[in-house]
């Protein structure tokens, strides 16, 4: 089957065992020509025309797509991004090729129904185009035109079931790890906190009022498998502060051969006989474990909680029992002032619902950021502009070690008039 | 909230050569001309006029700004 | 009226009713898991279920027809379940081994006509899982390079490590078309990046028409964007390209100042992050080669890279350590040495906070 | 002509005419040293000469009676040589044992009227050597503390430290009088620093007559001097207190910018840093006590809290492990509890690297 | 013995076992007493003078100097440092009270005739009050007239044969550990080449062009003995690059507790028997030792020099024998950047008198610093302004990864027009 367009350079990607989207795609185009346009809103050859326009840009080394900002559907100023062909002569079929952030559901299992609801409305009225999530986490309708936004997005929402994901300066689409659905780490129900802080933050997530956007992310450890700390403006991780429990007959177990290191992470390779020392106790971060009488012993006011002998050893080691989350915030990617990760303000808190608690500290957070943050300043920038004491003040935290690798080694410390015994004025004369 | 609507509507009206604007800088503005308006308020009353098709969301995507109808840019450049 | 009847702020469905059976029983009851088999994990709940996960690598752009065949799959041998994962992973979860054993088979047998698998199993373990990514030509309009592409090019190149686990620990690959890094291409082993290298050229003809100058003007971080005017009066701005850092904050603002140039663009391979606590805190991923050519569609230089890169750490590195922490262990003046690759002084930070990475001390490698 | 037969450029004395014989004999021979006991090593050359080596305490603000007292020991005992350390002590050089004791109960024997040491024995290997300074009230314009006494009063707290051997490893303590820490003081294990906490006051009356008003405005690193004018008419500055870090620089531009203020200046205490490459590279010490009283001449908070720093390190470091290398070791977060001293918000940087220091891990301790 | 003045605060410095600079100061005060004015050029009260002023400023808790810029000696442009008391009514005696910084001897060995000879002179012509040594390594006389100060300076030279030191936008008196003269581990020689270079530069420590001071420190070896590391715009750090040589025996030797470690560095605490594992193996930082067979064995392309084993064991450990320095540039106080410590920009070179290749890299280093840098800006801190690759190019030195603790984690490169194809014009219409 040969496509409207020569598409040479394309056509490379389709040998090789990964999967190819050249494939895939090109046999979708034949089905969306056979449907024939009176089944179809959307221009039956917007596939071939996409794929004609990504060759072009193959051969230029420069993307054809134009930026366009008024698109959208009524009351909601984020979950669509417009977009433009700059060749629409040629391409016709792609002269708009509008995206609709679709929201997820939270940590990404679904029933087939829904995605064949999905399939069927987007084939419809869109390309039939999609990812499988965005990098945020959103489903993604890759192309279609400006009229189709509102009855597409009405149906999603009345037949379907589900809203829209955030873009522009908003509150983002949160997401969280698959967590306790399928992890024994998991130290929080991440699958509902995530759930419960999208329902409460709706209209942060609709009607843009912030600075610029704004990223939840829930890990449910630190394992970080939802790498909150990089792409989250607020990354929940899950912690516990009382003893890691030790099952001294699986520590045997390990030690004996009877259990693969890691949950058989490290399978295909012969690495030798697991060595308790080799693998786990001298490679644990703090050096705060050792054998002693063939038990494994645990100084656990000097863990730290990296979860490598727990990974290393899943049978014999399991987290503690009272357990929370440690909130860090501010991470982003680099644009403006270099990418950022998460930084920790508050260790330990508890995380069970309704989250009052948490709900508090995001309330005062956003409040503080929208009065206190510039125009497209994220948040970590403002807290890098301002200090991060002076938002431990404005989160009513009390600064601790916790919060910083290091103390200062520059003594520039501003001191407050009030601090100082009495104050910044005085007579020339004294 | 008829007076906060105002406020923006005016607000948006005044830029010369700019259309559209961040909702710090209408906040600051309705602020100004309005004291005691609260963040909140200004934020609902953009919503409102969104509905009532009078302002238009502008989204670059990562960025989302707000203009008049029919001012500036619009989708068919 | 258009607002009438419409149904807004419900939010994303709720994930109970997503749960396959063996899940929604043993929810927060697991105990332990294990890696059966590349791409094959049993987790244990205290109930004594064991939920089997098939996990296949996935095209995240993907056509509605392939997500149907994913439907029939699910509803043939998985109970009409699906799962992603946050690397866009598919997952089929199961409550039985014999489910397993179907669902192997079958996967095995979709293949597109061109050869390549649909649902190759892999991605657990210390090996490649796939590569995450954003949109590159198929929908940016800031890319400087093609995402999907260099992911099939990589993700072939690599592929024996995704349906093995033969590496010191896992390496996580990412790669993001611009530099606004949209993904974690920042904390990643290895990661791609799209870089643009010439400033943005001037479409002075429509600028007026089409941009907001003050936006444009107050979009640019480094202030290298002031107003002009063209000869014939209209309105415009110029550039100063000495300090242009080719960031594209004002292609955002203003369509008529675009960036990208075949010519000049390229990829920027970094290395050595990470995002787990694991061992070693998080770390930011280093820029490791300023410059590979942007050779679309199949990325020669940019795959034999990526190898190079992967197989000096398999060879060199202990067992647990990620690649950057192997680099540091060794010294970064030996990574580059094993790795085969040239330290030039595109290496060397010169931005905010680069003091911080200068050697203050006597302690080096020869 | 004042000029005629000046001599100029002649730079300092030739090193070898001041070498003790064994010195020059043994130049660049020697094979290696141990330390006897405290403040006595010897060097064995290659050539099997000794030189063995006394130490002794040395205040390094002196009359040249006292200097003249060391020329008269130096005579007596040690061949007419004698040498100074890059820390301030003192050194008697001579190639033999017996010439040891002789200086070590010549030594002994002075003392001042008031009954202090004139010239303790001590300063070598695991302990506390002589602290390093600045000038003070007895010459700066810019201290914020004097420092002459608070070494005093610290070496006095930290005396058998000096005269023994007994600690982890070498601390180093050191002080400067103002934050322009001439000195080591940003590298030092131990560190007090005057501090001032209050913007410079403004001598409108004469300020015009003995400040080039650009000069003094330029000076200010944060731009936080402005003209000004007072209400007679005068030319003056005024400053942005907000905005004023307490560095002093325009002081030392303008005399009639005075920063001095006995009620708000104060003392810093800096931990954790190092010079030596020896295991861990040089580091920065880091500001643990943000505030401690000016408590002229005894200091005597400033000497319980070095001491308390130091013990709780003698309890819990390892052998050879540096003060700095110690708290990273065991984390900050246990430092200040090992030390006893709190956390305040005054610890965290907000100055420019301060992004840096930030904790950007789920690895903490509680 | 009273003095003129009550010094009840300072009094309280004359007991305890240090030695004390009041009871020096009190003595000394006498003696100027009995030598009477007729002896002495400047005031005979000027200790007592200082000690009032002193106790003056300890209960305000606050300096009594004022800055005094003009004074100097004809043709330098350093090596004296003006002061006037504030308070001069009070204390007539320091009215003036200038400080000149006088050449120390390379490593700060002397004879007693020399400091015999300095004794008379600053007793006649000064306070009779001095510094051994100043932070920089000077010797610093402290407190004299202002009519005093060029006698002073001829007396120096010509009767005592030595230079002032550096002050201001100056080379400074360079500083050198004891090296070669007392240490075996001197690596190259540290008096030879700080001589050399101070004799070199004498037009550059006297008469000042620099945009701000300039210091050289010379260690002898990576112990850093002289805190060069910390202190110096440039700093000469000894090392080398073939293998640390072992004596096997003498490591036997220690293994059997026959040698103290640490050359008895530890002696004053039992530290338990001495084990090679504990204290040097394992602690070696790049883990490049081990005990083979018996014999120690290292691996030399992976140690990084830090002298740890070799301090630990001088008998049996020697640094190799192919000697030389690295050259770091840039480090400085906090004033106004905050700190910095010296950046490793030349690894290796070879340090042989007349050491012409090293001269030629300070020259290059002064002649750009000079163009470049800004008024009161500091080596260290215009290298960081313009980037350390710039300063590479400078020194014409190709970029290392010795150089830095890490690469870049930004991607903004700043790419030159020449490094681009087809450089940085281009028609919109293409
Ligand atoms: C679609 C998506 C990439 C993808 O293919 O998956 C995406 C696409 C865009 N991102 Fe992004 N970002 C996407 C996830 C991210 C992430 C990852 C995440 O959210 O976890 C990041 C890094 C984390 C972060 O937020 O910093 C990210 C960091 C950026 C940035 C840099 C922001 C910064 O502060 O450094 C920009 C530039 C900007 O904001 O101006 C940006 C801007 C954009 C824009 C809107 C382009 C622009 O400059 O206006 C892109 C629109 C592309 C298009 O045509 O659809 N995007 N962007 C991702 C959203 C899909 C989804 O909703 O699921
Ligand atoms: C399914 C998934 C979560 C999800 O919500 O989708 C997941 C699932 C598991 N992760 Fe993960 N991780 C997942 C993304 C991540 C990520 C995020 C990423 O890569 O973007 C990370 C951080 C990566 C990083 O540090 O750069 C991550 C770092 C870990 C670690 C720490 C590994 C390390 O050595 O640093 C563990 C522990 C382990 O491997 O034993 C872990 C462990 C696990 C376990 C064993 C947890 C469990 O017991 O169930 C799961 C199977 C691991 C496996 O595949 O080998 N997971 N895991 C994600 C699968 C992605 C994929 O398709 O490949
Ligand atoms: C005399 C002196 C050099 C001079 O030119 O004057 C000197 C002399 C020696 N140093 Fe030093 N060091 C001298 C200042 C320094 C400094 C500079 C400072 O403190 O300002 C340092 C860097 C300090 C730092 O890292 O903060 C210094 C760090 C060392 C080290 C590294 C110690 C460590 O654990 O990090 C060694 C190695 C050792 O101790 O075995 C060392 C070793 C030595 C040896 C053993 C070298 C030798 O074999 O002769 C000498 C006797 C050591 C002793 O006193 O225990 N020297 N040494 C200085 C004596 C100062 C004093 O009066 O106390
Ligand atoms: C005398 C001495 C202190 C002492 O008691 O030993 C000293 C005294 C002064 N220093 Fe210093 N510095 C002295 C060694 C140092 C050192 C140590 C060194 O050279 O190894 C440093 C740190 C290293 C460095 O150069 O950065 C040092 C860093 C400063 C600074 C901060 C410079 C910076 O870039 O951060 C200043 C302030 C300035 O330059 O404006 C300063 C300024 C001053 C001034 C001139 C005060 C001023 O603001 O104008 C002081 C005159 C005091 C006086 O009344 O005599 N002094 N100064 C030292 C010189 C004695 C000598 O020649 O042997
Ligand atoms: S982050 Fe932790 S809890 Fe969540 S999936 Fe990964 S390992 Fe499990
Ligand atoms: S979790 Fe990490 S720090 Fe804690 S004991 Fe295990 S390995 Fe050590
Ligand atoms: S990384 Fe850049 S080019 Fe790629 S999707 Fe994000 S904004 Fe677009
Ligand atoms: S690309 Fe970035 S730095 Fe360059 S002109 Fe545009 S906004 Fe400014
Ligand atoms: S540290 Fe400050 S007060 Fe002390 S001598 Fe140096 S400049 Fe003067
Ligand atoms: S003390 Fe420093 S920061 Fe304050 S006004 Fe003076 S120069 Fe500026
Ligand atoms: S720096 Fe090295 S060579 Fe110089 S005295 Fe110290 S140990 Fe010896
Ligand atoms: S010098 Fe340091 S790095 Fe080299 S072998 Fe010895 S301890 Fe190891």
């Amino acid at each position: 089957f040969k496509i409207k367009h020569d598409i040479p350079e394309l056509e490379q990607l389709e040998s090789g065992p990964w999967p190819s989207f050249v494939a895939d795609a090109k046999r979708y185009a034949l089905r969306r020509r056979k449907l024939g346009q009176d089944n179809l809103l959307i221009n039956q050859d917007v596939v071939e025309d996409l794929l004609g326009q990504v060759e072009l840009s193959y051969v230029h080394g420069e993307t054809h797509w134009k930026h366009g900002g008024i698109v959208g559907v009524i009351g909601y100023g984020g979950g669509v991004i417009g977009r433009y062909s700059d060749v629409p002569e040629q391409f016709p079929g792609v002269a708009h090729f509008h995206t609709i952030r679709v929201a997820q559901v939270p940590s990404k299992f679904y029933d087939t129904d829904f995605l064949r609801g999905l399939c069927d409305l987007w084939e419809y009225r869109g390309s039939g185009l999609l990812n499988m999530h965005g990098s945020t986490g959103d489903i993604i309708l890759l192309g279609t035109f400006t009229d189709q936004l509102e009855p597409i997005f009405q149906e999603l929402a009345q037949v379907l079931d589900v809203d829209l994901g955030g873009s522009g300066s908003n509150l983002r689409t949160p997401e969280c790890c698959v967590g306790k659905a399928r992890c024994q780490y998991a130290l929080y129900d991440t699958q509902e906190m995530c759930y419960e802080m999208t329902m409460h933050y709706q209209d942060e997530l609709h009607r843009p009022a912030f600075p610029y956007k704004f990223k939840f992310k829930f890990d449910g450890c630190p394992n970080g498998c939802v790498a909150s700390i990089a792409r989250a403006d607020l990354s929940f991780i899950g912690t516990w502060r009382d003893d890691i429990r030790i099952d001294q007959d699986a520590v045997q177990g390990y030690i004996n051969g009877e259990f693969p290191p890691g949950g058989g992470s490290h399978k295909g390779r012969d690495w030798g006989k697991f060595d308790i020392y080799e693998e786990v106790i001298n490679r644990c971060p703090t050096g705060c474990m050792s054998l002693e009488g063939g038990k494994l012993v645990i100084d656990n006011a000097n863990c730290t909680r990296c979860m490598h002998c727990i990974n290393t050893m899943p049978r014999a080691l399991k987290p503690g029992k009272d357990t929370g989350v440690s909130l860090l915030f501010g991470a982003k990617a680099p644009i403006l002032e270099g990418a950022q990760m998460s930084v920790l303000v508050i260790p330990f808190m508890k995380a069970e619902p309704p989250y009052d608690n948490i709900k508090e500290i995001i309330d005062k957070t956003f409040e503080w950021w929208m009065e206190e943050g510039k125009n497209r300043e994220r948040l970590g920038e403002t807290i890098q502009r301002v200090g991060l004491q002076r938002f431990c003040d404005v989160l009513g935290v009390p600064p601790a070690p916790q919060m910083v690798k290091e103390p200062r080694s520059n003594p520039y410390i501003f001191w407050k008039e009030e601090d100082v015994p009495g104050g910044f004025k005085r007579d020339i004369n004294d | 909230m008829e007076e906060l609507k105002k406020a923006i509507v005016e607000f948006c009206e005044s830029g010369k050569t700019k259309t559209k604007f961040y909702f710090k800088d209408i906040e600051k503005a309705v602020k100004d001309k309005v004291p005691g308006a609260k963040t909140l308020q200004i934020k609902k009353a953009c919503s409102a006029l969104i509905n009532e098709g009078v302002l238009i969301y502008y989204s670059t995507g990562s960025t989302t700004m707000y203009g008049l109808k029919g001012k500036g840019i619009t989708e068919d450049h | 009226n258009p607002m009438e009847n419409r149904v807004t702020d419900i939010g994303p469905r709720h994930y109970w009713q997503c749960f396959p059976p063996v899940i929604q029983k043993n929810y927060g009851k697991w105990d332990y898991h294990e890696i059966l088999e590349p791409g094959v994990l049993v987790h244990v709940s205290e109930t004594g279920d064991k939920a089997y996960t098939v996990r296949v690598g996935g095209m995240r752009f993907m056509t509605v027809e392939y997500l149907r065949e994913i439907c029939d799959i699910a509803d043939k041998l998985a109970d009409g379940y699906v799962r992603f994962t946050t690397r866009n992973n598919i997952e089929f979860i199961v409550d039985s081994l014999e489910k397993v054993e179907a669902l192997k088979e079958e996967l095995g047998k979709h293949k597109f006509v061109s050869g390549s698998y649909k649902f190759p199993i892999g991605g657990t373990g210390a090996g490649v899982t796939n590569v995450v990514h954003t949109q590159g030509f198929i929908h940016c309009h800031t890319a400087a390079v093609d995402a999907s592409s260099m992911v099939k090019a990589i993700m072939d190149g690599v592929f024996e490590h995704f349906t093995s686990m033969e590496l010191p620990a896992q390496v996580r690959i990412s790669m993001a078309c611009c530099l606004n890094m949209c993904g974690a291409v920042h904390c990643s082993d290895i990661a791609l990046l799209g870089y643009h290298r010439k400033p943005p050229a001037v479409d002075h003809e429509v600028l007026e028409k089409i941009c907001e100058i003050p936006l444009a003007i107050a979009s640019c971080p480094t202030a290298a964007i002031s107003p002009a005017k063209t000869e014939d009066g209209k309105k415009s701005v110029k550039i100063k390209v000495e300090r242009c850092m080719f960031c594209g904050n004002c292609y955002t603002m203003c369509p008529a100042l675009p960036l990208a140039d075949g010519e000049g663009d390229c990829v920027v391979l970094l290395a050595g992050g990470k995002l787990s606590n694991r061992i070693s805190p998080p770390k930011f991923s280093k820029v490791v080669i300023p410059y590979l050519p942007n050779n679309h569609p199949r990325f020669p230089e940019v795959v034999e890279a990526v190898k190079q890169v992967l197989e000096a750490y398999a060879k060199d590195a202990r067992k647990y350590e990620r690649l950057g922490d192997w680099a540091e262990r060794i010294g970064w003046e030996k990574f580059f040495e094993k790795c085969g690759l040239p330290f030039t002084e595109h290496l060397i930070d010169d931005y905010r906070l680069a003091y911080d990475t200068y050697r203050t001390s006597t302690q080096f490698k020869y």
